[in-house]
């Protein structure tokens, strides 16, 4: 079960793999059958707008300890053998990864329930905010949209 | 001391990024929100934390208490 | 919109990877904000007995085709940009990946309904079997179970 | 003439890969299944392919035809 908050561009898949090899693996290979990632990227728009940079302002402390929360009901609620989160902050531009969550398990119904809880609970709880620099200057993401 | 912290757009609205009270001034943290915020009324939807946990406006607050307001949150 | 049947061992995260850059990316770069994958691997107990190592069959020619078939009916249900499938055949060893399925849409929901339908239609319709190398001899898995 | 193909256990319970018909010997999937299976009775859980598509004991077979017989399918 782990949570990471990044200044810097990452590559989803390349974390994955890497956690799967150095993390998971010399506990669990051969035990998980199923495992669901979600990567959100960001796009070059939004709300009907183009979209050209982001600044991703966080709450240091609390961010992190609502990702470890999020995690651990997440392990409370189903039988994940692990979880991962990986969370940009910082200016990033359009394509970059923003987020990742992904979840472990036998069985690939508790992967993707517990992969879309993590997401979901995420963009709920988490004090994470968006400001999106457009054409006509900068604005604050007012709302995510619903699941 | 209570430690008062603003985020997001409400950090630019306030035009800084938080303030110190003395622990008499206040006793939830509506009464926080009361005497920072310049007169500002409370928005809806404004979120709150003590001590990075989400709370009230008729949580306590304590000395050493940190107190955040921030509008709703848009990560993932 | 890209079936794969492979018949050596592949890693489902550079594959992922591959894929963004490779044919995601130079069409669709800033269009999605949602990736969904689910990997599928080889776990080395099933039922309640320890598998050693796996044989995977299929119908050449049948089996690509639903692939496809199953990918198209995602693509019409959803407003998905993409959708990968691979899947392994031959013989495997306990913690090798067997299928990969991944789809990509502007949104989440989109994303994770699509990957969950893909892998769900791909167990209950394309022509796989799987055979398992257990202590006591080999042994045809008779079901899948249910999502 | 009719290929007649099967896979998986059943290729194994058969002891063989598959087996060729004259159009004249079977009109449906039922009946190339009665041809092929030295009597075996078929199974309740037991899919059929016409042409690589799923189809049923009564989907009429003509000349040409590549017709599968195989159990329930266990990939992913």
């Amino acid at each position: 079960m782990n949570i990471e908050i990044r200044e810097n561009q990452f590559s989803p898949w390349e974390e994955i793999q890497r956690y799967e090899k150095e993390v998971l693996d010399p506990v669990h290979a051969g035990q998980y059958g199923a495992a669901t990632v979600f990567s959100g990227t960001m796009r070059e728009f939004n709300e009907g707008d183009g979209v050209s940079g982001m600044f991703l302002e966080h709450y240091s402390g609390m961010t992190d300890s609502y990702l470890e929360k999020i995690s651990q009901e997440a392990a409370e609620r189903w039988e994940v053998l692990d979880t991962l989160i990986i969370h940009r902050v910082g200016v990033m531009m359009p394509n970059d990864p923003i987020v990742l969550v992904a979840a472990w398990s036998a069985h690939r119904g508790v992967a993707f329930e517990a992969a879309r809880f993590l997401i979901e609970e995420l963009k709920s709880r988490a004090p994470f905010w968006k400001k999106e620099q457009l054409e006509e200057g900068e604005r604050w993401v007012e709302h995510n949209t619903p699941a | 001391m209570i430690e008062v912290r603003f985020f997001a757009s409400l950090r630019e609205e306030m035009g800084r990024e938080g303030a110190q009270l003395e622990p008499s001034e206040a006793s939830t943290i509506g009464e926080v929100w009361e005497r920072v915020a310049d007169g500002k009324k409370r928005p809806a939807n404004l979120l709150m934390a003590r001590n990075m946990d989400y709370s009230d406006a008729d949580t306590p607050v304590v000395d050493g208490d940190e107190v955040a307001f921030f509008p709703p949150v848009t990560g993932g």
